[in-house]
């Protein structure tokens, strides 16, 4: 087959990129380094589209069946024989996929960026860490090796502790970038540690190989981590479910969400890029990468699903309540992710029953595009009302039109409403969980309405409820105009991306991207999606008679949930358990204890010896008294002692 | 080649230090004798892989052996392999970087560069060294420099932290001269390599190994010996904090290896002893050190943390942990040394090191902010950075011990990286982000030679980072052998 | 055969002949005190040159008096202490109305040492020890004008006469036991019967009080801290390294069938001697009561090296004397300057002295660390090859806590080093002019403390030369 | 008439030494120190002689150490005095306890 290593340059352009900026940015390149990321960018994005062209058209498929391609193998840091670190690029359906969603809206972002951080002062840095991360994130999607992945998976998460944290000055900033790191690390080390165990059994750290071996019932690593097992779980369980943790972490899963709306506090195209496309599906892409070996640990599969749709849920029913814009797209995303990986969950390896498979991955794809859309459209609207509160909005559809269609048309597509491309990727979705599992299907259905009525209730707060505000006009303390929606920069993407919501739905997506690579015809059954689309349809409309023009209802609603409401809109208090965990039980009862022991006892040890060896010679003292005749008398003594000792000894 | 010269060197540049007139002579003479020495290292490195490569196999190269002792049986034995040549490489860095940023001390420079040199040479002999008599002996000659360093230009309690730091380490000498002792009338000679041939009699190394260990222990801060780290690199100038934790508790990390290397039966008898401490000390100083508010003594606490992974390799005994261990050395030298600088410069504009005083300092200084959160992102183990490389060998090292306590052991070791993720970032998000006081924001960034200092230890940090098979390639056959005489190979199933 | 008489006595005769012609001097009219003081440096220094001229084994007088190599190094040793001590009193001396009587009283007390050293029997041991007890305690009286003076000579004399009252003792029952006091004849008639070994434990009890060790040391400190600098550092060295080279000579040559019991003797008195030297050394501040106690700590370390029992115990031995007079020596010497110039004889009056007296900091400093067994200094090879003898019974609990004491040890010597460099101190002691032939002194103790212990033909020559058991 | 045997002899010896300790331990004055340290010396003049005669009459070994030691002993009490003396004026005393300013 033929080569693909011009891959190579997918990531290496935005690493130059970062490099550059990185060294020289600040100095010499501030004017022009959004232009030049923004270009390199343009050419990893140009390539991206070349390979996907090549691999899915040319030459991808061997009778039928999409292969495997490992275009590069490099040995990085070997551990010993046939244990080692290698840098490699492996080409597959989906990693060709991650490549053009993760290239086209990151370079969505980066033209969105030229307008909407304009005149900040650390922009070239801005560009260096966006950069950075757009490499970092390739390079995940590449990984030919867990332990690459890991690599990947920290440099991802450092970029996006670096550009949440890029208002370093605000408190809040630092401390969700803080949040956002430690929390994500925790979950790396489960990761960690579950390549760590698949390691050791499976004998080599490519993933190609690990799959060989653990598919294979009869190989003799599958044995030997299947027979051990520790706490009644087999040591396969254990691997991938302490993988799926790393995997969780990133994507943001209960429990390990709570970084995730804080981590808001990022500039908004940030937030678009790296907290609702890209990083936080990584998670959800970790485990479709290792799916043959989850297929063959069950119940590792159904952790997966039941984490999965308990946090799609949980997140919609938080996202109902929330005020902050972001926020409500932060906890949709959560739900959304939480599709895909019950999706996964739910699925088999290879074949029709492969569905879930397929769907969750498409899901994946659309979501990419009009989440995307959805925050950079939120991110037009901040820019121009320079708030995150729905209060403060209100009306804006006529100073906002672009704005207000693009975000219509994602609502539509999140909602799931035909011919959106929302509705092709869950209407699989739902198939699969119907067939699989019932009860995940009734969940999952519920979320779907759920998620109709927040997007519409944050669609009317902003665009429509009260008449435009005047507050919103004006120069902000940045000084630079907020008339309209912003230079064009700004609003090419959002109808570049409008234009996606609309369209990838129609991409005959089983045809490409299956479990096995063997592509999958798909049926969209009218009469089992009624039922989906007439309940989001509900949903919506009661939205629209909630806040279409600010009524009491909604707030009726509110205080009927009463105790109910106040809890979702407390996030259901999960910070505070881990605010508790760490402030009240950490620190108090283990930190300072040993640092008072260190203190105290250790060091008090050494401190002792020396008094003690001060304090004897102190009270010894008086044995040099200063009188001759003592010292006649101590000699004689010495005599006696000696004589005594020895004769008894010589005895 | 001879290796003396890198005695020699050091020795010339002192001398020359005594004689020179005024500051700008010194340093310069300074400079000029650590850049040589780091020529020196570098042609030492690429004559050994010339020879390496014209496949030259013996364990030591550039051997040289004359009779010293006479009566005693000592020799004055020297020779390198990959781990005492990256230890040298290492220590070379460190001299450049510590000398140039106390370019600017004027309190009694000619004393100061000429402790410092001398420190250097204590290093580079003890490196060198493969007779166990001149390896205790350039083992003392760091602690007086050491003790002067501190006393005399340190800060804060500095005469009682230099007093703790000096008796500590000469408790931990005179326990490595007991098992010297030991070995030498069980073997009669302190040649390493004759040892390694004859052997030691197993009840002996089991009598001996916890001295000579225990010994080098107190050098690599293990626990509970650990408590001169805190107060002496609290206290030590910049470039003495430098030199104590990127190259004097490498001795001691050395020698361990060493000592294990000479005793095999009694270090895989007392391996599990090893783990516990090494564990108890990782987990033990991360949490310590979140509980710090001087940055200093955060970095200080951190080492004895990290230098725990140094230890829990060695006492794993397998190949891939040991190679863990001496790149976690090296690592860990760059990386701390590196913190220190940082922290150094920081403490020299805002004359203080407690973090709640400080914060925003990336608007007035980004340069040193950089450099501060490179040093921390390298010590929380982040892909690219050294510490990334030496963390994840020594984990799969110690991994691929079997027995669950091991299991545990590197668990617990590695849930420190969480712990190490939460301490620096609580220190990077309050001392260089967040507001910025009004006096601060008028602090200068870094001078070029602080600069020099910081991208020459950077550059180490990421040519390990990025490039860990360079490394590899060179201490890889000397842990081989190590291991092979140990007669313990572990390899993955 | 008549002339090899002189040459086997011919530092004896070089020393005798300079102490009439001191007397002479003394007679004659007087001069001035700078010419008498460089007549006698130089006439020490051939005194010392004269040990190295001409190699001649033998004994004289039937067996009273013997010597060969290894006795003539070690009356070299002495000779080159004296010449040191007195290049350093000069700054004390060249005021002294007494210079000559100094070196007569010190000069002779020499003499007694080398009849000592080389005495082959219990008679002229017993005159040695004697002739070299007496002056020294009229030189500790020196000073005549001050009250610690005469205190000190007065505890001197007593404890020094009481004990040698013992020591006879000794002697008389190892006489009464054995019929003889010819060491060589001797030997055979140590069978260790309980008076023997009474006698014996007299005997060594004696040597004990010279060497200062614990519990017969106590007289040391007083003595040390009363006594004129120039005395207390021959006590400290001299007359300590002469007695410690006669106990080696006695027991790895005569008292070799009681080898075993000697061996127990000395490892009790060693652990005592460290742990209580270093115990009292902690709390001083004299300097030269300081000094006396960490000698005293010293000697504990020596007989932990004798009872190596070994060839390489007595070589490292002698060799730790050498280095010993060039570290203890060097030490003496600034305090001695400092206080004939200002009277300063504490520690805390060292405080802050490297701000006025860098040079005489650095020689007391290196001297320090070499009576610590730091490297590179002489010390530490010193130190370690004592522990090494020891070492070689194989006693390992006694060379663990010689070495944990070796770090309390550290600790003092630090303690000095840190009020010398950085302690604050408003009124340092001011510059200080030292005069030259006491630098001179200095310079030969630093080379020597950094010399000898690379230089390991000096090590090899006396092993070459040294006893075994 | 019959000869005494050694064992008495040695008895008053040891006798006399111990008489000579205790004086030395007890009496503050220094002159009677030195006159008890000078008993002490006799009575290992009298195990010298004794041991002669008895044990080893061949040769006089014994007789000359006993010569010398009260030879030396003279020197030494001589030289006892003038300390004493010397002690005496700076101290206007010659009791023991009074001079006992150094000490610890």
């Amino acid at each position: 087959m033929s080569n693909y290593l011009y891959i190579l340059w997918i990531p290496l352009l935005p690493l130059a990129t970062f490099v550059l900026l990185g060294l020289f940015g600040r100095k010499y390149l501030s004017g022009i380094a959004g232009i030049i990321g923004t270009a390199s960018l343009l050419t990893s994005t140009i390539l991206s589209f070349v390979a996907a062209k090549q691999y899915f058209f040319v030459d991808g498929k061997v009778n039928g069946v999409f292969q495997k391609i490992v275009a590069l193998k490099y040995t990085w840091l070997e551990f010993s024989p046939n244990v080692s670190i290698d840098l490699g690029i492996i080409v597959d359906p989906i990693s060709v996929m991650m490549l053009v969603v993760v290239t086209s809206v990151s370079l969505m972002v980066h033209v969105f960026s030229l307008g909407y951080m304009k005149g900040e002062e650390r922009f070239a840095t801005y560009y260096a860490f966006l950069s950075l991360f757009t490499f970092s994130m390739l390079g995940l999607i590449l990984s030919a090796n867990i332990f690459q992945v890991y690599m990947f998976w920290e440099l991802v998460g450092v970029s996006s502790f670096l550009l949440i944290s890029y208002y370093f000055n605000k408190p809040s900033a630092v401390a969700a970038s803080k949040k956002a790191f430690i929390v994500t690390r925790f979950a790396d080390l489960g990761f960690l540690i579950g390549i760590l165990i698949l390691g050791f059994y499976g004998g080599t750290l490519d993933i190609g190989l690990l799959i060989e071996r653990f598919t294979s019932v009869h190989s003799t690593q599958f044995l030997s981590i299947t027979s051990a097992s520790f706490l009644g779980a087999s040591m396969l369980t254990w691997g991938l479910v302490l993988v799926f943790m790393g995997g969780a972490g990133k994507s943001a899963m209960f429990p390990l969400h709570i970084w995730l709306p804080d981590a808001m506090e990022g500039p908004t195209p940030v937030s678009a890029l790296i907290h609702a496309a890209t990083m936080v599906v990584a998670g959800v892409y970790l485990v479709a990468r290792m799916f043959p070996v989850f297929s063959m640990d069950e119940s590792a599969l159904n952790i997966v699903t039941y984490v999965g749709a308990a946090s799609a849920l949980f997140a919609a029913v938080i996202a109902c309540t929330q005020t902050d814009i972001k926020r409500v797209l932060a906890y949709s995303t959560m739900s959304q992710i939480g599709y895909m990986m019950f999706a996964l969950g739910i699925s088999k390896n290879g074949g029709e029953n492969g569905l879930g498979y397929m769907a969750s991955m498409f899901h994946l794809f659309t979501h990419a595009f009009f989440k995307s859309l959805l925050f950079l459209g939120a991110g037009s609207v901040i820019h121009m009302v320079h708030s995150n509160e729905m209060k403060d909005m209100g009306g804006l559809r006529k100073l906002m039109p672009i704005t207000h269609i693009a975000f219509l048309i994602a609502c539509l597509a999140i909602a799931g409403i035909p011919p959106f491309a929302g509705f092709f990727s869950k209407e699989e979705i739902l198939t699969a969980a119907f067939h699989e599992n019932k009860i995940v299907y009734g969940i999952a259905l519920f979320t779907a309405a759920l998620t109709s009525f927040y997007m519409f209730r944050l669609y009317f707060n902003i665009f429509w409820s009260k008449e435009a505000p005047v507050a919103a006009h004006g120069h902000d303390d940045n000084g630079h105009e907020s008339h309209g929606e912003g230079p064009w920069v700004m609003k090419l993407p959002l109808l570049i991306l409008a234009a996606c919501a609309v369209g990838v739905g129609f991409i005959p997506f089983s045809q490409f991207v299956t479990s096995d690579g063997a592509a999958l015809e798909t049926h969209v059954d009218v009469v089992f999606s009624i039922a989906p689309v007439v309940l989001s349809v509900l949903a919506i409309l009661l939205a629209t008679s909630f806040y279409k023009n600010q009524n009491g209802k909604s707030d009726k609603v509110a205080a009927a949930f009463g105790g109910f409401y106040t809890a979702a809109y407390k996030k259901f208090y999960v910070d505070e358990v881990y605010i508790f965990i760490t402030k009240k039980i950490i620190f108090p009862f283990i930190g300072q204890p040993i640092a008072w022991a260190d203190k105290n006892i250790v060091d008090g040890f050494m401190q002792l010896l020396a008094k003690t060896t001060s304090k004897i010679s102190e009270l010894i003292k008086g044995l040099q008294s200063g009188k001759v005749q003592n010292y006649a008398m101590y000699f004689f003594g010495g005599v006696a002692v000696l004589s005594i000792l020895f004769i008894h000894i010589w005895k | 080649m001879n290796l003396t010269l890198l005695i020699l060197l050091p020795l010339l540049t002192a001398v020359l230090i005594l004689l020179a007139k005024g500051l700008q002579q010194i340093r310069v003479i300074g400079l000029i004798g650590a850049l040589a020495q780091l020529g020196l290292a570098g042609w030492l490195l690429k004559r050994f892989l010339d020879q390496r490569a014209a496949g030259n196999t013996a364990a030591h190269l550039f051997e040289s052996n004359q009779t010293w002792f006479k009566a005693l049986n000592i020799n004055y034995h020297i020779g390198i392999d990959g781990i005492s040549l990256a230890m040298i490489l290492l220590t070379s860095v460190i001299v450049i970087a510590g000398i140039l940023v106390s370019w600017s001390m004027d309190k009694l420079s000619k004393e100061y560069f000429f402790l410092l040199v001398l420190l250097s040479m204590g290093a580079y002999g003890f490196f060198i060294s493969l007779d166990l008599f001149t390896l205790f002996f350039f083992l003392e000659v760091a602690v007086i420099p050491k003790f002067l360093l501190i006393g005399i230009w340190g800060s804060g309690d500095k005469t009682k932290s230099a007093m703790k730091l000096a008796l500590m380490l000469m408790g931990g000498s005179a326990l490595v001269m007991v098992g010297l002792f030991g070995i030498y009338y069980n073997t009669h000679t302190f040649d390493m390599v004759q040892i390694t041939q004859q052997g030691i009699p197993v009840g002996v190394q089991k009598f001996f190994f916890p001295f000579a260990f225990l010994g080098f222990g107190v050098f690599a801060a293990l626990f509970p010996f650990h408590t001169w780290v805190p107060d002496g690199h609290a206290s030590a100038p910049t470039a003495a904090s430098m030199f104590l934790a990127g190259i004097s508790m490498k001795l001691g990390g050395y020698g361990c290896l060493r000592i294990a290397a000479l005793m095999p039966d009694a270090a895989h008898t007392y391996s599990w002893i090893i783990i516990l401490l090494a564990t108890i000390a990782i987990i033990y100083g991360a949490f310590a050190t979140m509980m710090q508010t001087d940055l200093k003594y955060i970095n200080a606490y951190s080492s004895i943390s990290h230098c725990g992974f140094v230890i829990l390799g060695i006492g794993m005994l397998n190949k891939t942990s040991l190679n863990g261990a001496v790149i976690q050395m090296v690592s860990h030298g760059l990386m701390t040394a590196l913190f220190f600088a940082a922290i150094g410069m920081i403490y020299s504009r805002t004359h203080t090191r407690m973090v709640a005083q400080l914060g925003g300092l990336l608007k007035a200084m980004p340069f040193i902010s950089t450099v501060f959160v490179i040093a921390g992102l390298c010590s929380l183990g982040l892909p690219g950075f050294s510490g990334f490389v030496a963390e994840m060998t020594v984990f799969m090292g110690s991994w691929q011990n079997p027995e669950g306590a091991y299991r545990i052991a590197t668990i617990l070791s590695g849930a420190s990286i969480v712990v190490t993720a939460v301490y620096i970032l609580r220190a990077t998000g309050r001392a260089i982000m967040g507001p910025i006081s009004n006096e601060h924001a008028l602090l200068s960034d870094a001078t070029w030679n602080e600069k020099l200092a910081a991208v020459l230890l950077i550059t180490g940090i990421l040519i390990i980072g990025l490039a860990p098979f360079l490394i590899n390639h060179l201490i890889i056959p000397s842990t081989d052998a190590i291991v092979l005489q140990m007669g313990k190979v572990n390899l993955l199933k | 055969m008549t002339y090899n008489i002189f040459i086997q006595l011919r530092q004896e005769l070089v020393l005798t002949v300079l102490i009439f012609v001191l007397l002479f001097i003394k007679l004659g009219k007087d001069r001035s005190n700078e010419s008498i003081l460089n007549f006698i440096n130089v006439a020490l220094l051939i005194n010392l040159a004269a040990g190295f001229c001409c190699q001649e084994t033998g004994e004289l007088f039937n067996g009273m008096f013997t010597t060969n190599a290894l006795i003539v190094f070690e009356k070299d040793l002495l000779n080159l202490a004296i010449l040191i001590i007195s290049m350093q009193s000069y700054a004390w001396l060249k005021e002294n109305k007494n210079v000559i009587e100094f070196y007569l009283l010190t000069l002779t007390s020499l003499l007694g040492m080398f009849f000592m050293i080389s005495s082959g029997n219990l008679l002229m041991f017993y005159l040695g020890l004697e002739m070299s007890t007496i002056p020294l305690a009229a030189a500790a009286n020196f000073d005549l004008t001050k009250r610690k003076s005469s205190e000190a000579a007065m505890k001197l004399i007593l404890s020094s006469a009481f004990s040698s009252a013992i020591l006879l003792l000794g002697i008389s029952f190892l006489y009464g036991t054995s019929g003889t006091l010819t060491f060589s004849i001797l030997t055979a008639h140590i069978n260790g019967n309980p008076l023997q070994m009474f006698a014996f434990i007299l005997l060594i009890s004696g040597f004990a009080f010279k060497i200062s060790a614990v519990p017969f040391h106590l007289w040391t400190a007083d003595v040390y801290e009363g006594a004129p600098v120039a005395v207390t550092s021959f006590l400290s060295v001299i007359s300590k390294g002469a007695v410690l080279f006669t106990l080696v000579n006695l027991l790895y040559k005569v008292f070799t069938p009681i080898a075993s019991t000697w061996y127990l003797v000395l490892i009790v008195l060693a652990a005592a001697t460290i742990l209580i030297g270093n115990l009292f050394a902690i709390r001083q501040d004299n300097f030269k009561r300081f000094l006396a106690f960490s000698s005293i700590a010293q000697v504990g370390f020596i007989l932990i090296g004798i009872s190596g029992s070994s060839q390489i115990g007595s070589a490292s031995l002698v060799y730790f004397i050498l280095i010993y007079i060039f570290s203890n020596l060097a030490a003496f010497g600034v305090v001695s300057v400092v206080s004939a110039l200002t009277g300063k004889e504490n520690i805390s009056d060292f405080k802050g002295f490297y701000k006025t007296n860098p040079m005489l900091s650095w020689v007391l400093t290196i001297a320090l660390f070499s009576l610590a067994g730091v490297p590179p200094t002489a010390g530490f090879f010193g130190k370690l090859f004592l522990m090494m003898a020891g070492a070689a019974k194989g006693n390992y609990a006694l060379i663990t806590f010689a070495a944990l004491n070796m770090v309390i040890s550290f600790y003092y010597y630090l303690r000095v080093v840190k009020a010398v460099f950085m302690d604050e101190n408003a009124t340092p002691i001011d510059k200080l002019q030292v005069p030259n032939v006491s630098k001179m002194a200095m310079y030969i103790c630093v080379a020597g403390i950094i010399v000898t212990g690379f230089a390991s033909v000096v090590y090899d020559y006396i092993y070459s030369i040294s006893i075994g058991l | 008439m019959q000869e005494i045997p050694l064992s008495q002899i040695l008895f008053v010896s040891t006798a006399l030494f111990f008489i000579g300790m205790y004086g030395l331990f007890t009496r503050r004055n220094l002159i009677t120190m030195l006159m008890s340290i000078e008993l002490m010396l006799n009575s290992v003049n009298i195990n010298f002689v004794a041991f002669n005669k008895y044990l080893f009459p061949d040769n006089l070994d014994g007789l000359f150490f006993t010569l010398f030691i009260i030879t030396i002993a003279a020197a030494e009490a001589a030289v006892a005095i003038a300390i004493i003396i010397n002690l005496y004026r700076s101290h206007h005393s010659i009791d023991v306890e009074d001079a006992t300013e150094m000490k610890y």
